[in-house]
């Protein structure tokens, strides 16, 4: 969240991103459900979801990126 | 950055807990801790009894539970959002939503508890690690709602603004953490043996 | 200068060599270990006297070097010190060559007494016989193939490689026959195994290390969980097996 | 005073309020596990919110101004003070203390075992003894010198004011009590005897004490995981401007790679612990064979952290004793970069090695090769930090006072600790040697060795910064070789017990091992006599001993350009980092600026190259 604009369009950009990224999310789980109670041994099967759902969590939500710039800077 | 909030710092040492760069770090690095504790028990569970599940699971429920936390994440992301850009009734409307969402959570979890009782409880191998994680996970959901009470709290009171909204942000991130933590413990109790 | 900087490589490569000469003689000379009653312990003392024979130069050099830079580079202070020793800061060729040396001594007891040891202590897995153990606090049950059992007493017989089925009732404790200088744990829920070829005929009363002992902590009696191990010639195992399980 | 009155007050209340509602909810009795656990809990919360959170973040929390504690004076070491200096000397205080309680077991212990056969203490009480010895002195050894050192160098180091949470970290000493009272508490209970290791079954099944053990433990894991991660965030937001990472003194960066380790790995312990806690009070069966769960599955979890936290001791000692090296023999850290590529090495391997504890304890066979050749692979970047040391001294102009002595020491002592661990790496030797005394020889090597004398190789060192006054050398030097002889004396001869026979944590042992036990109790004692020296020393060089001045030792680094003790917020001016800490015998080179003040410290080592062709001078 570093863009600390107080317009609304801004917010509503934002705000569909999460959207989105959480219908990706929804879908995913529902698919995961689906592979897991059709194929018979399905554990490698649902660690792409794991990492997939993960990932769009890390990124989109908890904003991982942040990560990029903690460091002080005086290096 | 660190000495652009010297002058701060240097004159009100326990006040200076406006460190951006700090607080952001010090909280990735708690919750990276909190990883490690997580695949601890997880592979406990792997350790101990492999994939197997038993057949009463209630999976109706866990899907249910999931898409319950899946819906309080984006609403979580929504206020976070909105303290951001300085709207303060969505804050409002959306914290309120994720803490009831957690709570909704939280009973799902209790009923889900009950069944477990008697299917298969703590003194089989797989009740243990399911209790183990379960309440592992729903403890954290629990300190996640008090602290998301306590923010929303200040929130109403006017504490923050899209310039200083650090504890908003940081209530967040550890709240989508927690769903984070969800992704990986679903699959392991739930899925992961097949149907 | 010169001569200064080459002494103190003298000064150094004598006492390496004093102390590596005293080491050998201290550790190679002086029996250290006892005495040697199975196949697997031979095994595991050679690979203890290589490490020593290894790790003796390197002890040596290091103590060299501490001792020649309290004697030569000492200064006397009196309020504040004012000299510096010299700027070096790294040498990149010295440092290198140390990582590759270390690397390659690392390497190589990996390998030996590492691997090469191992595949000899475990070697085939068949046994002449196998001997069941039960682990349950403090004591030690064994049971023989025919049936025949004893209680906190342990019967083998030498040149036969025998393998031992170990498991607990109750805790982890673990079995070692100092003698034989091998180890394995008893869990329970699990049966662990370990393979010994006991050399030379004796009991507990000829060396106290002819004893099972518990190794790993289990509570009061911990202490005293061990059982006297005897050792028979072949003929006399089979005949004293024979008698117990048709006495039995 | 007046919070910690308080604190002890809520903690007392709070236990009684958990206690009291789970047994009302519960039933059964007052002194049952459950109710244990809960008060406990409840009496941890009372006791940090007395201490001095319900002052400030609990306050806030309700958005009501945050009260600070204004105390002054001696008076701030016994309160919640967010200063760092001042947690750091509590830190100091409290873990010289524990070191000498457990140094009155490990007493207890060679009076116990100086004979064979039942002595002053049954079986019973001697399990008892040595479990609490062991977890005391493993408190010490992985809090004592990053919760001082690591507390109040860090921040002077870097050049900035305090750590990056001082409010977390005041809550971080203040865990540590609670662990104390906890871990003494126990005998009420019926006490604990699984050893510090607390293998389950028996940490199952034993008596109620190992409740109180878990508790404490865990709480003890809370406080360096906190401690970590503030230590982490320190160096790597808070660092003066133009201190890169490559001109940060030599500790932090050990302190950094110790708290990487300590930060993560410690969750598996807690997990381990917790898992054990469930199985006693709620029923569980992890660890239960009978019911599918796995006694190994403890081991895994618990050598996930325990081993790494080996490094947590020594790491922080590899670096005070590398700072006090270069400063005392006036000679530029050797190799600086090497050592700190070797730091991190060091903590990466150490959470790849656990299983070496493992060889003998049925785990699969195929995990042996792979756990020796890791274990194997540490002693390289180890061999660096010895390098680093000895071509330090090599050539310099060594000032031989206590630190020094102290450090060169240090370098021996861990080096027998060093050999004799390739020993217990090596699968084959590890069969005959695990649990044997050459074991418990072997980590009083590398934990007493390397990490104890490091840390008096710190507090000799830093003793004129933190309080301002001299000790007395001469007694300095004497207490060295006493300790040091004490030592080797005491556990030279425990390799010998262990490779004949003497398995570890016994009271009682076969007749024809007497001799060797007996000498080893009788140096013991001469060992231990040595700490009377030792408070003698320090208490009457803090009382009257002569002034030191700012900067005794004429050492480069930022903590010994500021006033002994250092000011309240460490600098009167903005320190400004221009060179290399280690600037030795390079003329007019500076290690920082302040301003307002004229330039001090050395060194700007700009012709960091000039080493290349050797040590030309």
């Amino acid at each position: 969240m570093s863009d600390n604009s107080h317009d609304t369009a801004g917010l509503m950009t934002v705000i569909q991103r999460g959207w989105f990224t959480a219908g990706a999310l929804a879908v995913l789980t529902l698919v995961e459900y689906v592979v897991a109670t059709t194929v018979d041994a399905p554990t490698l099967w649902l660690l792409p979801f794991i990492v997939a759902k993960g990932g769009l969590i890390l990124e989109v939500f908890m904003h991982s990126s942040d990560l990029k710039t903690l460091d002080g800077g005086n290096a | 950055m660190a000495m652009t909030t010297t002058p701060e710092a240097v004159h009100s040492r326990a006040e200076a807990t406006y460190r951006p760069a700090a607080n952001r770090l010090g909280l990735w690095l708690f919750l990276a801790s909190e990883t490690f504790l997580f695949s601890a028990f997880i592979s406990s569970r792997f350790v101990v009894s492999g994939t197997d599940q038993p057949e009463h699971l209630n999976q109706g429920l866990a899907l249910l539970l999931t898409l319950l936390l899946l819906w309080s994440s984006i609403s979580a992301f929504r206020a976070e959002a909105a303290m951001a850009h300085d709207n303060r009734r969505l804050f409002h409307r959306e914290m309120l939503t994720t803490i009831v969402l957690g709570a909704l959570f939280l009973v799902g979890v209790g009923v889900e508890f009950n069944e477990a009782l008697t299917d298969f409880p703590a003194n089989t191998i797989y009740g243990s690690s399911f209790f183990m994680l379960i309440g592992l996970h729903a403890f954290h959901v629990l300190t996640g709602i008090l602290a998301l009470g306590v923010v929303w709290n200040l929130g109403r009171l006017g504490h923050y603004g899209s310039d200083n909204h650090w504890p908003v942000e940081g209530v967040v991130k550890y709240w989508h953490f927690v769903d984070l933590m969800w992704v990986a413990i679903y699959p392991t109790l739930y899925l992961f043996g097949g149907s | 200068m010169d001569q200064d900087r080459r002494n103190d490589w003298i000064w150094f490569g004598s006492l390496w060599a004093i102390f590596s000469a005293i080491g050998f003689y201290l550790v190679l000379g002086i029996d250290l270990l006892p005495a040697q009653w199975a196949h697997e312990a031979e095994i595991v003392d050679d690979a203890y006297i290589l490490l020593m024979g290894l790790s003796i130069p390197i002890f040596a050099g290091v103590a060299a070097a501490l001792l020649t830079s309290l004697l030569r580079f000492r200064v006397q202070v009196d309020d504040i010190p004012t000299e510096d020793g010299p700027p070096v800061h790294n040498n990149r060729n010295f440092v290198r060559l140390w990582v590759a040396s270390t690397l390659i001594l690392a390497l190589m007891i990996t390998v030996n007494p590492g691997f090469i040891g191992i595949a000899e202590l475990r070697g085939e897995p068949s046994a002449d016989i196998v001997v069941e153990v039960q682990a349950q606090r403090w004591s030690w049950k064994v049971n023989y193939e025919n049936g025949a059992e004893t209680f906190n007493q342990l019967y083998l017989p030498a040149d036969r490689r025998v393998r031992f089925d170990i498991t607990s009732l109750d805790l982890v404790h673990s079995f070692w026959i100092p003698g034989f200088r091998v180890k394995i744990d008893a869990v329970p829920g699990r049966v662990t195994y370990l393979y010994v070829t006991p050399e030379g005929v004796g009991s507990f009363e000829d060396d106290f290390n002819l004893r099972v002992q518990c190794a790993e902590i289990c509570g009061l009696g911990h202490a005293q969980m061990a059982m006297p191990v005897t050792v028979l010639s072949p003929a006399d195992f089979d005949a004293w097996v024979t008698d117990l399980a048709e006495g039995a | 005073m007046r919070q910690l009155l308080r604190a002890v007050i809520f903690g007392i209340l709070g236990y009684l309020i958990g206690a009291t509602l789970t047994w009302l909810v519960r039933g059964g009795s007052l002194g049952d596990e459950v109710c244990v656990v809960f008060g406990y809990v409840v009496g941890l919360v009372g006791w940090l919110f007395g201490i001095g959170m319900g002052d400030t973040w609990v306050r806030e929390w309700f958005g009501l101004p945050a009260r600070e504690s204004d105390v002054t004076g001696w008076k701030r070491y016994l309160g919640f003070s967010t200063d760092h200096k001042v947690i750091g000397v509590q830190y100091l205080a409290t873990f010289i203390v524990v070191l000498l309680l457990g140094g009155v077991a490990a007493m207890i212990i060679r009076f116990e075992l100086a004979q064979a056969g039942e002595g002053i203490l049954n079986a019973d009480r001697y399990n008892q003894v040595m479990s609490m010895h062991g977890i005391l002195m493993v408190a010490v050894a992985v809090a004592a010198i990053l919760g001082s050192f690591g507390n109040y160098l860090v921040p002077i180091m870097i050049g900035a004011d305090d750590m990056a949470f001082p409010r977390l970290n005041a809550v971080t000493f203040w865990l540590i009590p609670p662990v104390a009272i906890g871990l003494l508490a126990a005998p009420t209970l019926g006490s604990f005897d699984a050893g510090w290791t607390a293998y389950p079954p028996l940490s199952v099944v034993n008596n109620g004490g190992q409740i109180l053990f878990v508790l404490a433990v865990t709480t003890f894991g809370l406080s360096s995981i906190l401690g970590g991660l503030n230590v982490i965030t320190t160096i790597v937001t808070m660092r003066a401007p133009g201190m890169t990472w490559g001109r940060l003194p030599i500790f932090v960066w050990a302190a950094f790679a110790a708290s990487m380790i300590s930060l993560l790995t410690t969750q598996f312990f807690a997990a381990s612990l917790v898992l054990i806690a469930m199985d006693r009070v709620a029923g569980t069966v992890f660890f239960d064979g009978g019911a599918g769960g796995d006694p190994l599955l403890y081991q895994h979890l618990f050598w996930f952290y325990s081993h790494p936290a080996v490094y947590v001791m020594v790491l922080p000692g590899f670096g005070l004793v590398l700072e006090t090296i270069t400063h005392m023999s006036r000679k530029p850290l050797f190799a600086y970069k090497a050592v700190v590529v070797s730091l991190l090495t060091i903590a990466g391997l150490s959470v790849i090695v656990w299983a070496h504890h493992m060889f003998t304890s049925g785990m699969a066979e195929y995990l042996h090769g792979p756990f020796m050749f890791a274990t194997e692979m540490i002693s390289v970047p180890t061999g660096v930090i010895f390098l680093s040391a000895m071509a330090t001294l090599w050539r310099g102009k060594l000032w031989m006072k206590t630190p020094l002595f102290f450090a060169m020491i240090w370098i021996f002592q861990f080096l027998m600790g060093g050999v004799t661990g390739i020993f217990l790496a090596d699968v084959v030797t590890d069969v005959s040697l695990h649990d044997s005394y050459f074991v418990v020889a072997h980590f009083h090597y590398t934990i007493m060795g390397g990490m104890i004398f490091a840390f008096l190789t710190g507090i000799f060192f830093w003793f004129p910064k933190i309080t301002g006054r001299m000790i007395n050398d001469r007694l300095g030097i004497i207490f060295a070789l006493w300790l040091t002889i004490g030592f080797q004396l005491t556990f030279l001869p425990q390799f010998w017990l262990g490779t004949n026979g003497m398995n570890r944590r016994i009271a009682d042992y076969p007749d024809q091992l007497e001799g060797a036990n007996l000498f080893s109790s009788i140096s013991a004692f001469f060992l231990g006599g040595s700490f009377l020296l030792l408070i003698y020393i320090l208490l009457s060089a803090a009382r009257r001993g002569p002034k030191a001045g700012d900067n005794p030792w004429n050492a480069s680094t930022l903590e010994w350009q500021v006033s002994s003790p250092p000011p309240e917020h460490n600098f009167s001016g903005q320190p400004t980092v221009v060179g290399h800490p280690y600037g030795y015998g390079t003329a007019d080179s500076r290690h920082a600026e302040f301003a307002g003040m004229t330039a001090v410290g050395l060194a700007e080592p700009e012709q960091a190259g000039t080493g290349e062709g050797g040590d030309n001078e």
